[in-house]
């Protein structure tokens, strides 16, 4: 036996895994694809309901990181199970053996480009949430205005939406899009913003709060009603179509920034993995966790664990907690082996 | 805009069409409307590109209309469309082509539906049988008309004598597209460009030398919505429909608008009339109309042919200042000749809208 | 000429040509107004709801989108008893906004 | 007594005559105004109620009680009493007794304004001023009694908790001034009279410090420019007295016969309200009184707040003001000199224009057909709010039927409003033709009795409904009756103690106190809370207030519900649907109605 534990993944679920597992012992392994840690939370702004800044998270998990083997842009070349351990061969050609494996890969943000009708990347001013953030963080986007009059938010781009292969709700999106739209309020205060939603699931304590405020304070107008089209005027501002259910009247409004809010869908590379080492993914393409109630962070196979979000969306909260609770299962199934 | 955004869309969106052997069905309405148009699809295919283009006087209406309209049920309208796929089989064709959008839309429905459920397939087998003892195959490949102008864009361009060119000052004209609701609304796959950003006639005006415009009704229906126009109550509501996406198309200024439907030219064209009757509004310059052309009557154009034989003196907006753009010659005094060289009798004058 | 139809007026709110000075007018007076989140508990219970068209939710809702006949329709028939406001989970002062909203009709510029 | 200077007169006397012909000049003009600002038949009622000996006895009676012995506040708190009586009758005793003085003994002299006021300036003692040590000792006396008043005064002013009171008014600039010039007359008034008193006489206040001023001051003539500051004291005080919250006591003198003659409020500003308003003496009762001051932000809108903005003409504060009341009356209850806050308000609503005007015309009153037994003569209205408490409105119809009363529904499905808060929202037209409508539905059941569960809409019934021939009657009371009669059997009579809220309306608004009390002690023990009957505090959630929001009104409840709860009650009783919703919401302990108690302890 080794003590070796690899954890997939670099993002919050697996630094903060890493972290507890070596806190209790083990010697775990942080393998992640791309150049940096952090995952998407590294990208973002900052964080509801408290607007903490990201990078302070992220920072305070690297740091606590500190003196764990972290593998940077590698991925799994191939992987075995040998007599209770996973024989590991990772892309920059290093090779060892562990006991267990952390899965925390994550998810993709939807690719807003595949709703064609709200036309990211052919107009001029629709950006993305993540967008949005890189724009918070860096001031530098073009697409967003210098002065706007008026800005738009569609909810769920991606979500809850058969067609677009997403049945899940994103979960988070909603009271991103609050924090947003409040944010953009804040820098542009004249300017008129409008939330489209279906429904609005903001179910954390203190999200009500943010809405209110977002309604009260900000004077942000939420329309129910999905957008159904998005043209650009020939003044080169954004043209939204959209049903005002609950006046029952078809509502149209030109913008000057539309901000897409790209739901929470699987990670493309799931289906890959879980086949490497017999794991199950669902239909939605989220791994399938043994038991979705009891045993969220444990697969049907030994030694195989998850946390965090690709097992569905979560919010940073849950993802931590899930990770801390995923070491001590790891714990206690090492200790079983000895 | 991002015009590289569209692109990718494209890429996306390219539907395989066969070279050549199509077995053509026609348009209900449109040899009425505008006569010159299938006529100009042959012409073009047949003599200028070579191709294998076979039609039959068997061919009946798709059912399309009364499907539409409600008035006859889905598996009427399917045994009428396996008729026109026994007729093709019989031909010995395997690929369809269809002049008219709407039957395009019908057949494909038809196609899906029975991919999704065989067992209603065989019933209309049966039907068909039981009917008039025919068979059928289901065509390999089905593409609308506009499909195939598409895809021989480059060669026609490479044949064109005019260009969508302002003559007079160099700029390419502005040409709005208006693509049949029909075409891939339904199946976004089965149209050039997909649903949203279909380029199957943006990609014929751009290699004849346009610049397409893309407004913020684009995708908005003609207005002729089969019921809409049809039953006489609704005809408000109907040109109200053209209204809007008159009102979207005017800041651009258009110097034209093409279609590839059988519905659309029409209404586009003649709500044009209607409206400035009754709101004494036009579209175009100095009081005339926005010229409204079938895509087959816009190639006729480009390759040098008569505008009296493409038939455009039918239309109710002049097409002359187009012409004069365009620098396509054109004998006024023979618009209203017909072959025999005879008068055909001369439309009355509208009041507002300015004609020739 | 008459062709026996015409244009048909658009059913859709075009939020670019709305006036939205009453509703900001009306939410500087009564800023709970904002907070509605359409739940509909003020038309259920209304007592005026039962003989007219009465409905704060729509008042609301009307005032954002330009109907503001409509509006004044339902206003009209408020009997100002209180239930609205009883029953409205966001705490919303609607009687106030109901009165407020009678004040400020036709001091607002534009179509009123 | 001979008089020291032959012509009468000194000119330090100026500054105090024109002191008095200032406020003179201005009271009378101010009342004139506010005469003819009444309606015709107000002033004819006002005149009737005067001819009558009853009634001018009234209002003496009234005007010595109230202005100067201050009966009222003797009862709410004797220092505050004996702090204002003894300024106010202690003053005016000093008039009296200087008036006696000069009619004794220079009655020539009576007709000089000034006279008795500076009397011990102009005269010297002779031999037959002996007759005169009583009034001596009297002037002294009361002048004693104003000064430990004032002494009362002053201390009032650093700490008011002594008098009962937690907040008092902040008082103008004006105000200052005119509670320093008055602070400032007496003990002026002790040194002249000091610095004369071997000359002019005195008492046993003034002849020892006359001593003790003359071992060090010998020239007695050193006391007139003490004469001048008094009389500059007493100028200043007339002078600013009409802008000062002094000008509740000529006022008040007005006010007084002017109510007893049964007037109404009909305009914020002119008549009957601006006397109100000028009445006011901004004491700041009314502001611990006031269950809205349970919040701080709140203090500045109480009743005295409100007659300060409408004597300044402030009229973004007078609205504010207006809007934001509960209309609960309980400044009324406590006022010592009965400005009606809560009509006030209701005539300043009234004062409003609106561009949409409610109207009910197209209503069918014959649409609305009571539910119930046809020869039922008790015709039960549920109303709007008991619609919201659907429980309450159960357990009166369960009553009934316990007690075998034949009974109609008038609303089972929702009816109309009663018109209560359109008035409260000073909307007289719409309260009108609401009236007009529920009077035909309530004619058209052929009832004899009306029973209502809210008192928001008793109230209204009972006060502007023409109902002759129908009793309207709240449940309480009618449950009451039942048991006393012993109609209605209770047999679950528990010894829980039960703490019993007076509603506003039912209460202070209707006079309606013991028949409740009476049907609570039948079914449990009562208990009464801090603040009770007239003083009892509203709940907050009264439909008076319009402007203040949910939020705002938490404070409120939470205050009141630790007046009702210092019993430390098993359960709190009210007799009003909106009450109880209201406690409901932040109530630790049950709250019923006393229909549901009622019901759940009878068979």
């Amino acid at each position: 036996m080794t003590g070796n534990v690899a954890v997939v993944g670099g993002g919050i679920a697996g630094l903060e895994t890493a972290v507890r597992l070596k806190a209790l012992g083990w010697n775990p392994i942080i393998i992640e694809k791309s150049s940096s840690l952090g995952g998407h939370v590294a990208e973002w702004n900052c964080l509801f309901p408290d607007l903490a800044p990201a990078d302070k998270l992220v920072k305070e998990l690297v740091d606590a990181a500190d003196g764990i083997e972290i593998h940077t842009d590698t991925e799994i070349a191939s992987i075995f199970y040998t007599r209770k351990s996973y024989s590991i061969v990772l892309s920059d050609g290093s090779r060892f053996m562990c006991d267990s494996l952390v899965l925390a890969t994550g998810f993709s943000l939807f690719q807003a480009e595949k709703k064609e009708e709200y036309g990211y990347g052919i107009y001029d001013h629709v950006i993305t949430n993540r967008d949005l953030e890189l724009w918070f963080n860096t001031g530098s986007d073009e697409r967003v205005p210098s002065d706007p009059k008026a800005i738009g938010f569609v909810h769920c781009v991606g979500s809850r939406d058969i067609k677009a292969g997403n049945t899940q709700c994103s979960k988070v999106c909603c009271i991103t899009a609050i924090k947003q739209a409040i944010e953009l309020k804040e820098k542009f205060p004249k300017a008129e913003i409008y939330c489209f939603y279906m429904d609005l699931r903001l179910f954390g304590r203190k999200y009500e709060d943010f809405y209110i405020r977002a309604q009260r304070d900000m004077g942000i107008h939420f329309i129910r009603g999905r957008v159904s089209e998005v043209s650009e005027t020939i003044d080169g501002r954004v043209f939204v179509k959209a049903e005002d259910t609950l006046s029952g009247k078809p509502l149209r409004v030109s913008l000057d920034l539309l901000v897409l809010m790209a739901g929470i869908v699987c990670n493309r590379e799931n289906t890959t993995l879980a086949e490497s080492i017999s794991v199950q993914t669902d239909e939605d393409g989220f791994f399938r966790s043994r038991d979705n109630i009891t045993h969220i962070t444990e697969s049907d196979r030994p030694g195989v664990f998850f946390a965090g979000t690709c097992t569905g969306p979560k919010t940073i909260p849950e993802t931590l907690a899930e990770a801390r609770s995923a070491a001590i299962s790891v714990d206690a199934y090492l200790k079983s082996l000895k | 805009m991002i015009y590289q955004g569209k692109q990718k869309i494209w890429s996306e969106y390219q539907k395989e069409i066969p070279d050549d052997h199509w077995f053509y069905v026609r348009s209900c309405i449109r040899q009425s409307f505008f006569p010159g148009a299938e006529k100009h699809f042959l012409k073009i295919t047949r003599d200028l590109l070579g191709k294998d283009i076979y039609e039959t006087e068997h061919h009946t209406t798709c059912g399309g209309i009364a499907y539409h309209c409600d008035t006859i049920p889905q598996e009427t309208a399917m045994t009428i469309v396996a008729r026109q796929f026994a007729l093709m089989t019989e031909a010995g064709y395997e690929n369809l082509v269809a002049s008219c959008i709407t039957s395009f839309g019908n057949y494909c429905e038809t196609i899906e539906t029975w991919r999704e459920f065989p067992e209603l397939e065989a019933r209309i087998r049966e039907h068909l049988w039981k009917a008039c003892r025919r068979e059928f195959k289901v065509p390999k490949y089905v593409a609308h008309a506009s499909d195939l102008i598409y895809k021989f864009r480059g060669e026609i361009a490479e044949k064109a004598k005019f260009h969508l060119v302002n003559k007079a000052t160099g700029e390419p004209l502005r040409i709005v597209e208006h693509i049949g609701c029909h075409y891939s609304k339904m199946f976004p796959h089965k149209g050039v460009g997909g649903a949203e950003y279909p380029c199957v006639l943006s990609g014929m005006a751009e290699a004849w030398g346009g610049e397409v415009i893309d407004y913020p009704e684009r995708r908005h229906c003609c207005g002729f919505g089969f019921r809409q126009y049809l039953v006489r109550a609704n005809r408000g509501y109907s040109m109200s429909n053209t209204h809007k996406k008159f009102e979207s198309m005017e800041p651009y200024h258009p110097d034209v608008i093409i279609t590839n439907c059988p519905g659309c030219p029409f209404f586009l064209d003649r709500w044009q009339y209607v409206i400035s009757e009754t709101e004494g509004k036009t579209y175009g310059q100095n009081g005339y109309g926005i010229p409204v052309l079938t895509y087959e009557e816009l190639a006729g154009l480009v390759l040098g042919y008569d505008p009296w034989d493409l038939g455009l003196q039918m239309h109710q907006v002049a097409v002359e200042p187009l012409l004069d753009k365009m620098g396509v010659p054109y004998e006024p005094s023979k618009k209203y000749l017909g072959l025999d060289e005879k008068e055909i009798m001369k439309p009355g004058l509208p009041t507002v809208l300015k004609c020739c | 000429m008459d062709f026996g139809f015409s244009l048909s007026p658009s059913s859709a709110v075009n939020l670019d040509r709305t006036d939205m000075s009453l509703y900001e007018m009306l939410c500087d007076r009564e800023p709970t107004a904002r907070t509605c989140i359409g739940c509909g508990s003020c038309s259920a219970t209304c007592t005026a709801s039962a003989i007219s068209g009465m409905s704060v939710r729509k008042v609301l809702l009307g005032i954002q989108r330009g109907q503001y006949r409509e509006v004044e329709k339902m206003l009209s028939h408020c009997m100002l008893c209180g239930k609205c406001t009883m029953v409205c989970p966001r705490g919303v002062n609607t009687r106030h906004l109901i009165l407020e909203l009678c004040r400020l009709y036709g001091n607002s510029e534009g179509e009123l | 007594m001979r008089e020291r200077f032959a012509s009468g007169f000194d000119p330090f006397v100026i500054p105090f005559l024109i002191g008095m012909a200032f406020v003179l000049g201005y009271c009378l003009f101010g009342m004139l105004r506010i005469w003819f600002q009444l309606p015709r038949k107000d002033r004819r009622k006002v005149v009737l109620s005067l001819i009558t000996p009853k009634g001018i006895w009234k209002n003496v009676k009234d005007i010595f009680a109230n202005c100067l012995l201050h009966v009222k506040l003797w009862k709410r708190n004797p220092v505050l009493g004996y702090m204002h009586s003894s300024i106010a009758f202690g003053w005016f005793m000093l008039i009296v007794l200087g008036h006696i003085e000069v009619w004794l003994f220079l009655p020539e002299r009576l007709r000089l304004f000034y006279y008795p006021i500076f009397f011990n300036f102009f005269v010297a003692e002779s031999e037959s001023t002996i007759q005169g040590a009583v009034i001596f000792f009297l002037m002294d006396f009361f002048l004693l009694v104003v000064l430990s008043g004032i002494v009362l005064a002053m201390i009032k002013r650093v700490r008011s908790r002594i008098f009962g009171m937690r907040r008092t008014t902040n008082p103008s600039f004006l105000d200052r001034i005119g509670l320093y010039a008055l602070w400032s007359i007496f003990p002026l008034r002790l040194l002249c009279e000091s610095f004369t008193a071997h000359i002019s006489g005195g008492s046993f206040l003034t002849l020892p410090m006359n001593w003790i001023f003359r071992q060090f001051l010998g020239n007695s003539m050193n006391a007139l420019p003490t004469w001048w500051a008094y009389s500059i004291a007493l100028g200043v005080f007339m002078c600013v007295l009409p802008f000062t919250r002094y000008m509740h006591i000529p006022a008040e003198m007005m006010l007084i016969p002017l109510r007893n003659a049964g007037l109404h409020i009909l305009h914020p500003r002119k008549g009957f309200a601006r006397l109100q308003f000028f009445s006011c003496p901004g004491c700041g009762v009314c502001i611990d009184a006031c269950p809205m001051s349970a919040k701080k932000e709140n203090i500045k809108d109480c009743t005295v707040y409100l007659n300060r903005q409408l004597r300044r003409g402030n009229e973004e504060r007078i609205e504010q003001i207006s809007d934001k009341c509960l209309l609960c009356g309980k400044c009324t209850a406590v006022c010592q000199v009965g400005v009606q806050g809560p009509e006030m308000r209701i005539a300043q609503r009234m004062l409003r224009r609106y561009a949409v005007n409610q109207h009910y015309t197209d209503i069918d009153p014959t649409k609305f057909v009571p539910e119930g037994g046809s020869s039922a003569k008790v015709l039960y209205f549920a109303g709007c709010m008991t619609h919201l408490t659907p429980a309450i409105g159960r357990s009166v119809r369960s009553v009934l039927d316990k007690a075998g009363v034949g009974f109609k529904m008038m609303d089972p499905d929702g009816g109309l409003c009663c018109g209560r808060p359109m008035m409260m929202a000073g909307r007289r037209e719409q309260t009108r033709e609401l009236i007009r409508i529920n009077t035909d539905i309530i004619r058209a059941s052929g009832c004899n009795t009306l029973l209502l569960s809210c008192p928001i809409c008793y109230r209204i019934f009972k006060e502007k409904y023409s109902l002759e021939g129908i009793r309207v009657v709240h449940h309480s009371v009618y449950f009451d009756e039942l048991i006393k009669q012993g109609r209605l059997k209770i047999s679950g009579k528990t010894l829980r103690k039960l703490a019993y809220h007076d509603p506003c309306e039912l209460g202070r608004g209707c006079g309606i106190y013991e028949q409740p009390r009476s049907a609570v002690s039948a079914v449990g023990t009562l208990v009464e809370a801090e603040k009770n009957r007239e003083e009892s505090i509203c709940c907050g959630g009264s439909l008076g207030s319009l402007s203040l929001s949910y939020e705002k009104r938490k404070d409120i409840t939470l205050a009141s519900l630790r007046n009702l709860t210092v019993a430390d009650p098993d359960t709190i009783v009210t007799a009003c649907p909106l009450c109880q919703t209201t406690y409901g919401n932040y109530s630790e302990i049950p709250v019923k109605d006393i229909a549901q108690l009622i019901d759940d302890a009878s068979k």
